[in-house]
């Protein structure tokens, strides 16, 4: 069938429809960066230099240079797959964000999960019922999660579960100081830990990630709840709804194969909005959880006019975003037969 | 606007709330949101601003309702003092936002075509940032001050608006009352300014109501990294930043009610949302 | 089956609503009864009680429906659901909608016989083969994977015929089957119907508008009026003898092929109208070589939706317009209301080459007056946000220039034209009837008096009664403000009632044309002959039949 | 394991394990200090309250055995320990010494101004007679130079290994050294998680002190203030670095951790007036804000009582040559406003007082007072938050704040060294743009002067006569520095460049 093709194609035509994007954003990074106050040369020579050391680094930092000049450097290392070295910390940014990307991601997915374990059950059930004190109470939970700030939340969290309690782990990052980081493999230290074998440490990274991810997913619980309600619903009252009770489908027939499936596709819609939404949220819980992310690293980055730091972290956002919206191109096709088949 | 269809309104409006009774609350909510900050710092017992060594850090006591902080300062005074603030920062980010994004989604989504194309790629390029993390660069870059704040709020709740007026635009542009319009002899901005746009409006109010929480959030988020509003301005956002750091110690009043406040206040809003989408929907109208 | 007394509820806003009242109808086995009666008049809310499918705000309140001995009412959800797609099953309007557009059509049929334990999972594709064999579905192993999204309309129906078929039930509702569906696919859907009860002996319960319809195909007709059963009678005796007078007033509105604008309404009704016979004047629309290229995807598949049309309308003539949907009938009226640039050809209005200014600046141009269109749906083409009288004000201030209280005045003599109660004029679109916005939407119409009125389909979306009223009142207005009309719709029958001289399209190009009468009394294209016999008829003018075999007709449709 | 490993939280990132890299922050000196060794130290002294200090006037050889001073002062001679050995196993020698001296002096940035200080400006000063004798000439005898010796920038590296790793473009091997020490230090690095943590483990090795009685060290990076407090009060961690003032107050009080808070010499926190900027070229302006500040409420609400007042002092005229000393000045608005009508700002102006972001926790609320304070002399002062970056820039490098809050502090402990970086037109922490011929002329007179020279303690007593009398930088208080630690961990001192040493740490068996 010619199917196959259509949906290749499509994917490659959203490729394509990311490239403008994609020049969009080293642009605006790049004049992003330049706009931040402060001298890189002058916080780079450190405490004390004088000022022929400062114009001295500014020269072999290339900052002395015009600014259309400096782009096309710019875009020149950026073509040889050069990012730069950052100042702050030092290290270069790629070896940064190869290292810090997994971390973030690991905590982002994890909140993810929590959030769409927690928050499709609840919009189901609330689009079940509608208008019932189920209902009711739903959008009250849900609301509540996404109003509070996420920092704050996350700082009661570990007051009331460590301080507190004790249940949770010190929030000091990714593994408690007893443990090494797995061999790397995936940078999911608790995929990683298990493909080791390493339950233990598994276990401990883990528990490391439940408060931060709790933190960031009671924040997206309400957009996907939200969405899978309003999808259920209209699913919910569709014709062919109607036509499988006719039949005498069951229960749950009707409600997951049925209704859900079609209710999905919004939702995926909605949940890559939400990942690029908890991405830039993680900065915050980043910094309340000494988690080692690459949100954390924009903040300090940001603060400390880091031009390589910035534009790299900006870069492999935008590149992350790219995929995630492929990704759920893919995830869209194969769930609904439609696409690329209608115009 | 006659005096029946005022009453007619009201009506609508009675009506909308006793079906939802979650409405109801949040009208209430917003209600108090308002006076607060019409008439708070005529209200407040103290001044938001005086501070005194000598009563720093007390708990809340008849007094102090909701304590004071490391300066002696009056944590409820503060806390409804800064409800002016904080509403006016998310009104006037979202009502930007609302204005240039639903124009350029508008007008992408009915002429299509180039306009469509580069409104869509320049969307993109927004959404591609993490959108605090622009936000946060664009205060970093253009200085902490209170329109910067309101600005960069503005830009990242654009793209919302933009891609759902494109949407609700593009799924009208061809209706038949638009035919219809064109027939009377309606130029294409005023069929998209009268005919198309108002009917936009329902599912745009409920993202405003969204975006006016998030705005909120966004001011704290910024505070909290230190690139929020200046001190010593009570805005809720930076009074949870700087109060977070004292509840270990034992001073959880500090951010706890701003805490509340900045949470009431969202989460009124976000409530808000199908309740004014209602209002505004004449389908809903009897 | 026995329902007695059913009475449903229904909570809504402005507290209970009973929708149905006291129903009592009865459907013996092999027997087929139709139940008709205008929109709303509680129908399918009687079939859902049936099938004990109410929304849930709604409820039976009263009576009792009974089952092969069950009584549905009081039967708990297992064996309801047992009883759904076993031993009753439902078609519903709009096929397409009907199914699950993600799975596979086979799937489909699949879950159901899975559900009722007719198959397992081995066989289960097997099974759903055989029965998409049952409604003739050509090449049913690889429809089984079809998608509802790549089938027809009609296809579609089938499979919904084949899923409510599959468990072999006694009784199957048919709730509109055919609406949605053009005159041709209509007619081999229920002919499939028809065929395939027979063949099993099964009941037939057939709920329609369409008197037509239900003349042909049923045993016995309820009728139905605000929730209620007015009259109940074999189709003979109730097609001879009509007892209620609701039921008299739906038979005289239903068209047939000898009887005239004024027929449709009842002889007392004062909006009765004849079209008085004049002598057509010069041509005012002169149509030439018109082409109208939708570009498609890729370069190899644009799509000629108009291929070279030449016609013209005459003042104060009435031109018809027929074709089944999709032929370009609406892609044709786009062009001549200069809402859409034609490919090529050209479009001479009172001798000016208006094809020529473009779409877009054609708002301005002094011939946007004398050009007007009442679109198909009356629903769709109001602005939801904007009252009765604001929809009709906006030609009125855009290009007649009225203003204040003139247009007040102006406004109130359109609606009383039109027969709209003044009343209703601060009403929103939803708050009125079908009937209503049709109205509305020819006030606007006609508001600034143009030369050419276009009628896309403007009975398409009414009921019967409604359509007959608004049949006269075009008659009506045609007479009083001598303007010409172009009027098109895929209903030969309804065309002849206003027209003189009637086209029939198809694929874009014009197939015949000639005298109403003519047309209708010798068809000379095969096609024109196709669309004549598919249109259903009450009895008093028996339906002919048709010669060609049904599936050549949905061939016609779908190449 | 746990026993001998010593868990420490900072909240700052190590952002280099090479001083003398450009770029290289202030937290990461502690690599310097502990996995790198000096030619020579400082003692350890006991102070008042029990806790331990380094002892200025007490040098103490460390890779050096013995060092000697020529008679004109301009001849430095040190022997290097026959033991002292690399990690790698390679001796130390005079070669090392040259080798990174030199990189120090020639690199630029802020090793060569640190190095400049003790006047160690080229390489040709500094030879390598033999294996084991280092010489240095100086331009002049200068008492800085040898505390200067024991700066963490005066590190002596295995040059052997450096080269190795040396390029043309990078002959100092800078990009190696960064990711890689190469020390004789006490302790080793074992492993580096940039933005994490850093893990020192110990060179049983050692030559030039006890070996330390701690196996390894884990430094991690809380970034969160709360977090680091309810680390160390729930017993997770051993030791927290430069807490809180406030911390500081309320763990000493609930007695749970051990807090030790030692005021920092020769630093003090300072309002800053700008003398670019019109209103304070007034000294009547100067001094009526010196007189308009709370010092008690910043004292108390800012410092939480940590540190030492420096308002309220006795005269005008200095007694002693103590650094730094009370200026004579305390709250009082009479006079403030007096002053002000005196002035030709009797009106009063708005100003913006700047501070450091990153300083914010003591910074914020002493500006917020100032504020309120000004205010009712007529100042009307809005708050500027500068963020890291760019405090440097327009504070230090452009001086182009009006009005803002300081905190410097010289290394070296001798007034002078103070003076010299903070009231010398031109110079780095003068961001008062404060220019006094007689104070640029005293300071140039003293700033190599051996403090028993009989002329040293006059000039020092002018100076600081002359600054409280001009007041272009208000002190307020002598900041502390605050670590609180587990009951069980000891063995803390307090060194001026305010990084943990922690070879001689200890951690009781529990
Ligand atoms: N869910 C519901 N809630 C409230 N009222 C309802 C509901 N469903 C149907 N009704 C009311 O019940 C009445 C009968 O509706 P029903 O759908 O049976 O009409 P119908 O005869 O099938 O009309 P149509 O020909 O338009 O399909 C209508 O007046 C309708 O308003
Ligand atoms: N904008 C468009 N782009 C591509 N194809 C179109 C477009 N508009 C109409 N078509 C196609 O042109 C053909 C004619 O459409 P048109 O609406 O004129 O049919 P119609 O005769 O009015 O049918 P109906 O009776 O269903 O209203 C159809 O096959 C339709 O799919
Ligand atoms: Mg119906
Ligand atoms: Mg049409």
């Amino acid at each position: 069938m010619v199917r196959v093709p259509k949906r290749l194609r499509l994917v490659g035509y959203r490729l394509l429809q990311a490239i403008p994007v994609l020049i969009g954003i080293v642009v605006v990074s790049f004049l992003l960066t330049r706009a931040l106050p402060g001298d890189p040369a002058v916080y780079f020579a450190g405490p004390a230099a004088s000022e022929e050391s400062i114009e001295q680094i500014r020269v072999s930092m290339g900052l002395d240079r015009s600014l259309p000049v400096q782009f096309f450097a710019y875009v020149g290392d950026l073509l040889r797959g050069e990012l730069g070295q950052s100042i702050s910390t030092g290290q270069p940014v790629l070896t940064e964000l190869t290292t810090r990307l997994p971390a973030s991601l690991e905590l982002t997915g994890f909140a993810l999960l929590f959030s769409i374990a927690v928050a499709m059950p609840l919009g189901i059930l609330a689009a079940t019922r509608p208008n019932s004190w189920i209902d009711h109470l739903c959008r009250f939970v849900v609301t509540a999660g996404v109003s509070l700030p996420t920092f704050f939340t996350g700082l009661a969290l570990v007051y009331l579960f460590y301080f507190l309690l004790g249940w949770s782990p010190a929030p000091m990052g990714r593994l408690d100081i007893l443990y090494l980081s797995p061999p790397h493999v995936t940078g999911f230290y608790v995929i990683d830990a298990l493909i080791d074998g390493d339950f233990e440490t598994a276990r401990a990274a883990l528990a490391q990630l439940i408060l931060p991810a709790v933190t960031l997913g009671l924040f997206t619980l309400a957009p996907i709840a939200r969405m899978t309600r309003a999808a259920m619903l209209q699913v919910l009252e569709g014709d062919f709804i109607r036509t499988a009770r006719a039949a005498g489908l069951s229960g749950n027939k009707v409600l997951y194969t049925y209704a859900l499936r079609n209710a999905i596709l919004p939702v995926i819609t909605t949940l890559g909005m939400v990942f690029s939404f908890a991405l830039g949220a993680n900065v915050l819980v980043e910094k309340v959880f000494a988690w080692p992310g690459i949100g954390s690293y924009a903040v300090e980055a940001l603060v400390v006019s880091d031009y390589a730091a910035v534009q790299g972290f900006v870069l492999s956002m935008a590149l992350l975003f790219v995929i995630l919206n492929l990704l759920i191109d893919v995830t869209y096709t194969l769930v609904d037969p439609r696409l690329g088949m209608e115009d | 606007m006659s005096l029946s269809s005022v009453k007619n309104f009201a009506r609508h409006a009675r009506y909308v709330m006793t079906e939802n009774p979650v409405t109801a609350l949040a009208a209430l909510l917003f209600l108090l949101i308002v006076i607060a900050a019409v008439a708070g710092p005529a209200l407040v017992p103290y001044d938001p601003m005086a501070t005194d060594g000598s009563r720093a850090l007390q708990s809340p006591s008849w007094d102090h309702w909701f304590g004071t902080d490391h300066l002696g300062r009056d944590v409820f005074s503060r806390v409804v003092v800064a409800t002016r603030l904080d509403l006016m920062i998310s009104l006037a980010a979202v009502a930007m936002a609302f204005v240039i994004g639903s124009a350029m989604g508008a007008v992408a989504g009915y002429f299509g075509g180039w306009a469509d194309r580069i409104t869509g790629r320049l969307l993109d390029t927004i959404m591609a940032f993490p959108l605090f993390v622009l936000a946060m660069g664009v205060v970093a870059a253009a200085g902490n001050t209170i329109e910067n704040i309101v600005y960069a709020t503005a830009i990242i709740n654009l793209p919302f608006y933009a891609r759902m007026a494109r949407a609700e635009v593009n799924i009208r542009r061809n209706a038949g009352f638009v035919q219809a319009a064109r027939l009377s002899g309606n130029g294409d901005w005023r069929i998209l300014a009268q005919h198309i746009f108002p009917n936009t409006l329902p599912p745009m109010m409920v993202q405003i109501s969204l975006n006016m929480g998030w705005a909120i959030l966004n001011a704290a988020g910024l505070s909290f990294i230190g690139l929020g509003v200046r001190p010593p301005t009570p805005e809720w956002g930076i009074m949870v930043a700087e109060g977070a750091n004292f509840i270990v110690s034992g001073e959880w009043w500090l951010a706890f009610f701003p805490g509340v406040a900045l949470m009431l206040a969202v989460f009124t809003f976000n409530l808000l949302g199908d309740g004014l989408r209602d209002l505004v929907d004449p389908q809903r109208r009897t | 089956m026995d329902i007695k007394a059913l009475t449903v509820e229904f909570g809504t806003r402005r507290g209970v609503v009973d929708a149905v009242r006291q129903v009592s109808v009865t459907v013996a086995k092999g027997e087929t009864v139709g139940i008709v009666g205008e929109s709303g008049s509680g129908k399918s809310v009687t079939s859902y009680a049936v099938m004990r499918i109410l929304d849930r705000a709604g409820r039976i309140a009263g009576g009792s429906i009974v089952f092969g001995g069950i009584n549905v009412g009081k039967a708990d959800e297992r064996t309801m659901r047992d009883l759904r797609g076993r031993e009753m099953s439902m078609i519903f309007q709009n096929p397409r909608a009907a199914l699950n557009p993600i799975r596979s059509v086979g799937r489909q049929i699949d879950d159901v016989l899975i559900e009722h334990s007719l198959a397992t999972r081995a066989d289960a594709r097997e099974k759903a083969i055989d029965v998409l064999k049952a409604v003739r579905i050509n090449d049913p192993e690889s429809r089984y994977h079809a998608y509802p999204f790549e089938l027809s309309g009609g296809m579609c129906q089938r499979v919904v015929i084949a899923i409510a078929l599959a468990c072999r039930p006694q009784l199957l509702i048919a709730d509109e089957p055919t609406t949605g569906l053009d005159v041709t696919t209509q007619k081999a859907v229920m002919d499939l119907i028809r065929e395939l009860t027979a063949e099993r002996n099964m009941s037939t319960l057939l709920i329609t508008h369409d008197l037509g319809l239900s003349a042909a195909y049923c045993d016995r007709i309820v009728v139905m009026e605000k929730g209620r059963v007015v009259e109940e009678a074999d189709t003979a005796t109730l097609f001879a003898d009509p007892q209620h007078p609701y039921t008299r007033r739906l038979l005289q509105a239903t068209p047939r092929l000898d009887s005239k604008v004024a027929d449709l309404l009842p002889e007392e009704d004062s909006r009765r109208r004849t079209p008085s016979a004049r002598p057509p004047g010069e041509a005012l629309l002169r149509i030439q070589d018109l082409v109208k290229v939708f570009p498609g995807k890729d370069k190899g598949d644009e799509y000629r939706a108009v291929d070279g049309l030449s016609f013209e309308v005459r003042c104060g003539e009435s031109l018809g317009l027929v074709g089944e949907s999709g032929c370009g009938k609406s892609t044709t009226s786009s062009m001549i209301m200069r809402l859409l640039d034609p490919t090529s050809g050209s479009i001479q209005f009172n001798g000016e080459d208006i094809g020529a200014v473009p779409g877009k600046r054609f708002a301005g141009h002094p011939a946007r007056a004398g050009l007007q269109m009442v679109f198909q749906d009356p629903t769709d083409s109001l602005n939801p946000r904007w009252s009765a009288r604001r929809s009709i004000s906006d030609p009125l201030m855009r290009l007649g220039n009225v203003r204040g209280s003139a247009l007040r005045a102006k406004v109130e003599a359109l609606a009383e034209m039109v027969g709209l109660p003044e009343h209703l004029l601060d009403r929103f679109p939803h708050q009125l009837s079908g009937g209503q916005k049709a109205r509305v939407g020819i006030a606007r119409a006609i508001a600034l008096e143009p030369k050419l009125l276009i009628l896309d389909e403007p009975t398409a979306a009414l009921d019967v009664s409604v359509q007959a009223v608004v049949l006269n009142l075009l008659v009506e207005l045609r007479e009083r403000l001598g303007m010409s009309y172009l009027f098109i719709s895929h209903d030969l029958n309804v065309v002849r009632l206003l027209c003189e001289r009637v086209l029939v399209m198809k694929a874009g190009r014009i197939v015949e044309q000639g005298s109403a009468e003519h047309l209708l009394d010798r068809p000379e294209h095969p096609y024109t002959r196709q669309l004549l016999a598919a249109i259903p008829h009450p009895p008093s003018s028996p339906p002919r039949v048709s010669s060609e075999s049904e599936d050549s007709v949905i061939a016609a449709r779908w190449p | 394991a746990r026993n001998d490993t010593l868990v420490v939280v900072t909240g700052t990132t190590i952002n280099s394990l090479d001083i003398h890299r450009s770029g290289t922050n202030r937290p990461s000196y502690q690599v310097a200090v502990n996995c790198y060794d000096r030619l020579l130290t400082f003692g350890h002294k006991q102070l008042e309250d029990g806790s331990l200090s380094y002892d200025y006037d007490n040098l103490q050889p460390e890779l050096a055995e013995s060092w000697e001073v020529s008679e004109d002062g301009r001849t430095l001679t040190f022997k290097i320990r026959d033991n002292a050995r690399f990690w790698d196993g390679k001796p130390v020698t005079a070669h090392d010494v040259k080798w990174s001296f030199d990189r120090a002096v020639t690199l630029g940035g802020f090793p060569t101004a640190q190095m400049a200080a003790g006047s160690l400006e080229e390489p040709e000063q500094f030879e390598a007679v033999d294996d084991k004798t280092f010489r240095i000439r100086l331009p002049h005898s200068s008492k800085l130079t040898l505390p200067d010796l024991t700066t963490p920038v005066a590190i002596v590296i295995n040059s052997e290994v450096a080269k190795v790793h040396a390029t043309d473009q990078d002959p100092w091997a800078t990009e190696y050294l960064h990711r890689n020490p190469a020390g004789s230090g006490a302790f080793k690095v074992e492993r580096w998680d940039s933005g994490q943590q850093l893990v020192y483990s110990r060179n049983d090795d050692w030559a030039c002190g006890p070996v330390p009685k701690i196996q390894r060290v884990i430094i991690r990076e809380i970034p969160s203030q709360s977090t680091r407090r309810a680390l160390i009060e729930r017993g997770d961690v051993h030791f927290s670095q430069s807490i809180p003032a406030k911390d500081a107050r309320e763990l000493e009080a609930a007695g749970k951790v051990k807090v030790v808070s030692t005021p920092i010499e020769n630093c003090l926190h300072v309002l800053c007036t700008n003398l670019n900027f019109e209103p304070f070229q007034d000294k009547k302006v100067r001094q009526a804000i010196a007189y308009a500040v709370p010092y008690e409420a910043i004292f108390n609400n800012a410092a939480y009582g940590r540190g030492v007042p420096m308002w309220g002092g006795d005269s005008t005229k200095p007694e002693s040559t103590a650094w730094p000393q009370p200026f004579p000045y305390s709250q009082d608005m009479e006079k403030a406003k007096a002053l002000m009508a005196e002035s030709g700002h009797a009106d009063g102006f708005s100003v913006p007082l700047s501070f450091d972001l990153g300083q914010a926790d003591w910074a914020e609320p002493t500006a917020l007072l100032i504020q309120e304070a000004l205010g009712k002399i007529g100042i009307k002062v809005s708050l500027n938050k500068v963020p890291g970056a760019n405090w440097r820039t327009v504070a230090l490098v452009e001086k182009s704040l009006p009005l803002h809050l300081e905190n410097f502090g010289g290394w070296l402990n001798t007034p002078d060294y103070y003076f010299y970086w903070a009231y010398v037109k031109g110079n780095l922490f003068n961001s008062s743009n404060y220019d006094n011929k007689e104070i640029a002329g005293l300071v140039d007179e003293t700033l190599y002067m051996a403090q028993d020279d009989p002329k040293y303690a006059p000039n020092i007593r002018r100076m600081i006569e002359i600054a409280i009398d001009d007041v272009p930088r208000i002190p307020l208080y002598q900041p502390s520095l605050n670590v609180a630690m587990q009951q069980n961990t000891g063995g803390y001192e307090y060194w001026y460049h305010r990084q943990l040493d922690v070879r001689p740490l200890t951690l009781k068996q529990d």
